[in-house]
């Protein structure tokens, strides 16, 4: 198809598409009237049945605690597929010196930004670590949690830190660390069965006061593995492309 | 609660994630991967026939973390087996375990990403299979894609992968988009993620707009991933780059997956609120037999033996869409059956490709004329196969059709039978024509096309030209999935018992009651009518028809420049090349112009047709 | 207020899906898959929203106030993570085809021009 | 990062401000869109797209969902524009 030929398909079929959404939209309760009856049912008994005041990490961890396995194993398989698409080929290969990394250092980074990007790697670790601990009090979670302790990486590369970069992520850690992470989360689950109850069922003892960082069992746990998982997968995917941007070169080139 | 259901989902998963954290030691130890790999797919192929024998009494519910649904209210994620769920996934667990086989000899490379991927692909797969939860379904409908993209791009060395990995991602995302919005939409409405719950809400209303539209946009997505026409177009694509094994869980299971997933939703949820109106049938059957007959027809221009195959999937998917659209028992059943004949089959033909492959380092049809005579065994096994794709009976392939059939023309609909035989004719006269030509050197090679070669010959050189010899690894899998094809067919008491499967599918109050109260429905067997478990004359003449139909349009093919009737140089369908070049156009922004408008035409047919 | 959040909704998603059609640059059309899913987002939320309530977190106020849907949050974070993973693996693929094919040209990316 | 707490606890703002700053940045959300799928330029789109992505973030803060905006802050406007950058620094590079 032609550029304007397909235009022009494509607007008659988007504004049709477009009105029949709405058409579906308007038979909606209107904004501000949710129904229910599932989000109120949790609202009612989350906090009773599982410890954790932070609703919205009762639902993820719990409730549809198996999405999340299977979200986490999304991840899992993106990062085998990035991992696959661009692993090193024939006739590539990493540069390891600091000499040769040193010219291709793509942002051109400034030593104020270097020296602040440097400064808030502490903050930012221990930030994303509270997150993923944290998961069943305040808004927070193993998901968060994790992307933030990618980010404390990707400012170790921001302050220009390439090689210190590679050396804190090599690819093995982190493909294990993720794939303990997902497995773990599954094996979680497992130790349910094991002790005679449904599979993911939350087995250890709720603990004492709502909210409290030791409280409403197995949330915690699975949140700091898949705070683990998020961490060691973002890292995999940003080492890879990192490589791609940085530090392959290609032979004959 | 049956303790297996969880098994066939979580143990591929527990198994990816061990062999990724043991990547480091178990690289270098192909074997080991391997074994483990196969063993898993098995164990789970094992698990899913025995859920399917068990739930062949009854549908089996399972609440994950305990959750049980309180005053017909889900507060959790259930799976909800039946057995034609658990069939489906039970043929996705051997196709794997067969890809698997095949691949112990067929990839030189090391590492763990080839398998984990196949893992997570199958569990993606049985999860999208069971589950009772629309949102878990997307889940897992997105597992089962992420898995999928990257392994068609598995040989990123290449060109192709990447470009066809590519389309296949941006069109399949965009359909999964749709369904999520769908899937916000009725959650709006009924505050609800589980099917029966849903499906119990939305019940005994009139169908409003709402119901219309989040009926249309979640069905979208699977329409794409089913490559049901105007949203097939990254199909052919996805099967040329994709690794063998892989295009046999494609074609073999995963367009299935597709269909199957529009059934569980109009079965589950909207049926009842939809009112199984004429219009319903109308508009999926037009859809059905379009695909059908495009499908068939770019079959059987194609040179490239993997798009050849992948085209006669998209035909295929069209007939089994037919079948479910007739929204009868038998319809259904016949569907379940064809599919499940299908999937052996194609999967059988594919591993004999990617054999040629291996031994003979191509697959383009006129390059390998008479070169594969030397394959005996393959030819065999690629011979039967395609006998079975062009519905010859005793396969289940005849079988499933038969059915189709007889359900259509009770139902006054007798011409589809002609449609059916018109597209087996196509695609079994296709396959066979490859079959003649390459095995046997039958008649004169297919004219060379540049750019058809071109397509072609970027699968060669992938593999060395010294390997005398097929590995029993890869013909026996081969082999043994074309010979299961005839045996499904023939096995005793399978028309009662699939179509007592397909009227407890289609019982939408029973499943509800099912899953949201745990009660038992039992359903007496007067319910399906005994006539059409039998084979009759119709049946059979149609049969022996397309085969024989295919026989000779496959010799037509061979021998067409030597019969005097026509003029030197005529090339059937050469004028046909230009139009298909601007569909089949090979840019995404094409294929998700097409998802746009077929979204939009059956929105706007469904918005003014049902009442 | 009424109906514009679904409005933006269905601008989002269409905006998006014209980006995607138009798109001559393969970074461009993966950015404009993003748009089209942070439609879904919205629509969730907007969905689950309930005029006046709190937030669904129950450490400072008492178990029966009001609150909105965390359900559909919940989705909506998941939703976020598969967006996540797959524009990474896009963006992966994306690196691929520019190293094979020197363009990111949706058009020139046609593997049967070989 | 001290709103951390403030995040957890609940909003006071009455009701019509409410609907005046959703209404507000619903529209920026809708602006926001259109600004990233017109930008042709990748490296201006992703700045742009970060943009969007803060303005999502607050749009669900107002939605109160405190968790995804987190979540759209951390993916939205940090991680996604750094892996684009990335992608975007690998290609530069090889068309010099």
């Amino acid at each position: 198809m032609t550029g304007r030929l397909r235009l022009w398909i494509f607007v008659a079929g988007a504004a049709g598409l477009a009105a029949f959404v709405l058409w579906g939209l308007a038979g909606l309760p209107g904004f501000g009237r949710y129904p229910g009856p599932y989000g109120d049912i949790i609202n009612r008994v989350a906090v009773a049945q599982t410890n954790a005041t932070g609703v919205v990490s009762a639902v993820n961890f719990e409730y549809r605690g198996f999405d999340t396995l299977g979200e986490e194993f999304i991840l899992f398989a993106a990062a085998a597929g990035i991992a696959t698409v661009l692993r090193r080929l024939r006739g590539e290969h990493v540069i390891t010196t600091r000499r040769e990394a040193l010219d291709r250092v793509a942002p051109p980074a400034s030593d104020t930004v270097r020296a602040a990007a440097l400064a808030a790697t502490g903050p930012v670790i221990v930030l994303g670590w509270f997150l993923a601990t944290h998961a069943q009090t305040s808004p927070s979670g193993g998901f968060q949690g994790g992307v933030l302790l990618t980010t404390a990486f990707v400012l170790i590369f921001l302050a220009g830190q390439v090689l210190l970069f590679r050396r804190a992520s090599p690819a093995d850690l982190t493909d294990v660390a993720g794939a303990i992470g997902a497995g773990g989360f599954a094996a979680v689950g497992v130790a349910a069965v094991i002790m005679g109850l449904p599979y993911l069922s939350n087995f250890l003892p709720l603990g004492g006061m709502p909210g409290a960082v030791t409280s409403s069992g197995t949330i915690a746990l699975v949140s700091f593995l898949v705070g683990l998982e998020v961490a060691a997968t973002f890292l995999l995917i940003v080492t890879e492309l990192t490589d791609q941007a940085l530090l392959v070169r290609e032979g004959g080139r | 609660m049956d303790p297996l259901l969880p098994v066939p989902t979580v143990l591929p998963l527990l198994t990816a994630a061990v062999l990724a954290a043991l990547g480091p030691v178990l690289r270098s130890r192909r074997r080991v991967l391997d074994a483990a790999a196969i063993a898993v797919a098995a164990v789970v192929t094992a698990v899913l026939v025995v859920i399917m024998v068990r739930t062949a009494g009854g549908d089996q519910v399972y609440w994950f973390a305990g959750f049980r649904p309180a005053h017909g209210a889900a507060i959790g994620i259930d799976f909800a087996a039946g057995p034609l769920p658990a069939g489906l996934a039970a043929l996705a667990a051997l196709l794997v375990t067969a890809a698997m086989i095949f691949s112990w000899r067929y990839f030189d490379e090391t590492g763990t990403y080839y398998h984990v991927l196949m893992l997570t692909f199958l569990a993606g797969m049985t999860g999208f299979c069971l589950t009772g939860d629309i949102f878990d379904l997307f889940i897992w409908f997105e597992l089962m894609s992420v898995s999928a993209y990257a392994l068609t791009a598995y040989r990123p060395e290449e060109r192709g992968p990447v470009q066809g990995a590519l389309n296949f991602a941006i069109s399949n995302s965009v359909g999964a988009y749709l369904s999520l919005s769908g899937i916000a939409i009725v959650y709006g409405r009924t505050g609800a993620l589980n099917m029966a719950q849903i499906g119990q809400a939305l019940a005994g209303h009139r169908p409003d707009g709402l119901v219309v539209v989040a009926f249309v946009l979640i069905i979208a997505g699977l329409l794409v991933k089913s490559a049901v026409v105007p949203f097939h177009f990254w199909l052919a694509d996805a099967h040329t780059v994709a690794p063998t094994p892989a295009c046999v869980l494609f074609s073999g299971v995963m367009v299935e997956l597709g269909l199957y997933g529009i059934a569980r939703v109009y079965w589950s949820m909207f049926g009842q609120s939809l009112g199984h109106q004429a219009t319903v049938t109308r508009t999926f059957l037009t859809l059905g037999l379009l695909t059908a007959v495009v499908g068939a027809m770019f079959c059987f221009r194609e040179r490239h033996l993997k798009r050849l195959l992948a085209f006669s999937t998209v035909s295929h998917a069209g007939l089994f869409l037919t079948g479910i659209a007739l929204l009868t028992p038998l319809g259904l059943a016949g569907a379940a059956v064809y599919v499940a004949g299908h999937g052996l089959i194609k999967a059988a033909l594919f591993l004999c490709v990617g054999i040629v492959l291996h031994r003979l380092g191509s697959v383009n049809e006129t390059w390998l004329h008479g070169r594969g005579r030397l394959l005996r065994v393959t030819g065999a096994v690629f011979t039967l196969a395609a006998l079975g794709l062009a519905d010859m009976p005793p396969f289940a392939t005849f079988r499933g059709k038969g059915w189709i059939e007889a359900s259509a023309a009770a139902h006054g609909m007798p011409w589809i039978t002609a449609v059916f035989v018109i597209c087996s004719v196509l695609v079994g006269g296709a396959v066979l024509r490859v079959a003649g030509g390459v095995f046997y050197g039958l008649g004169d090679p297919p004219s060379e096309e540049p750019q058809m070669a071109a397509e072609a010959s970027e699968e060669t050189g992938k593999t060395d030209h010294a390997r005398r010899r097929t590995p029993a690894t890869m013909i026996v899998p081969a082999a043994v999935l074309a010979v299961a094809g005839i045996a499904i067919g023939s096995l005793p008491h399978i028309g009662p018992a699939v179509q007592a499967a397909a009227v407890r599918f289609q019982d939408q109050p029973a499943y509800n009651a099912t899953v949201l109260s745990g009660a038992h429905v039992a359903h007496p067997a007067a319910l399906f009518a005994p006539e059409p478990a039998a084979i009759t004359v119709t049946d059979l003449a149609s049969g022996l028809g397309s085969a024989a139909g295919a026989l000779i349009l496959a010799f037509l093919a061979l021998y067409w420049r030597r019969l005097p009737l026509l003029r030197r140089g005529f090339e059937p369908g050469a004028g046909l090349e230009q139009p298909i070049r601007r569909f089949q156009s090979g840019v995404v922004n094409d294929y998700v112009t097409w998802i746009v408008i077929g979204a939009a035409c059956l929105g706007g047919t469904l918005a003014l047709s049902i009442r | 207020m009424g109906f514009l959040p679904f409005l933006v909704v269905a601008w989002v998603l269409v905006v998006g899906l014209y980006g995607i059609v138009t798109s001559r640059h393969l970074v461009h059309q993966i950015v404009c898959l993003i748009v089209v899913q942070s439609s879904t987002y919205v629509l969730l939320l907007a969905v689950g929203y309930r005029t006046g309530a709190v937030a669904p977190y129950f450490s400072d106020v008492p178990v029966h106030t009001p609150a909105v849907d965390p359900v559909v949050q919940a989705l909506s974070l998941t939703d976020v993570v598969v967006e996540a993973a797959v524009t990474a693996l896009l963006l992966a693929f994306a690196v691929q085809a520019h190293k094979r094919f020197g363009t990111l040209d949706p058009h020139e990316l046609v593997q049967i021009k070989g | 990062m001290s709103g951390l707490v403030a995040v957890s606890t609940p909003y006071t703002v009455p009701a019509g401000l409410m609907d005046v700053l959703q209404a507000v940045l619903l529209v920026l959300v809708a602006a926001g869109a259109t600004a990233v799928v017109l930008t042709r330029s990748p490296l201006r789109q992703v700045i742009v797209l970060s943009a969007y992505g803060l303005v999502l973030a607050l749009l669900f803060l107002a939605f109160q969902a405190p968790d995804v905006t987190l979540s759209e802050l951390a993916v939205g406007s940090v991680l996604l524009p750094a892996l684009l950058l990335l992608t975007l620094g690998r290609i530069r590079r090889r068309e010099k």
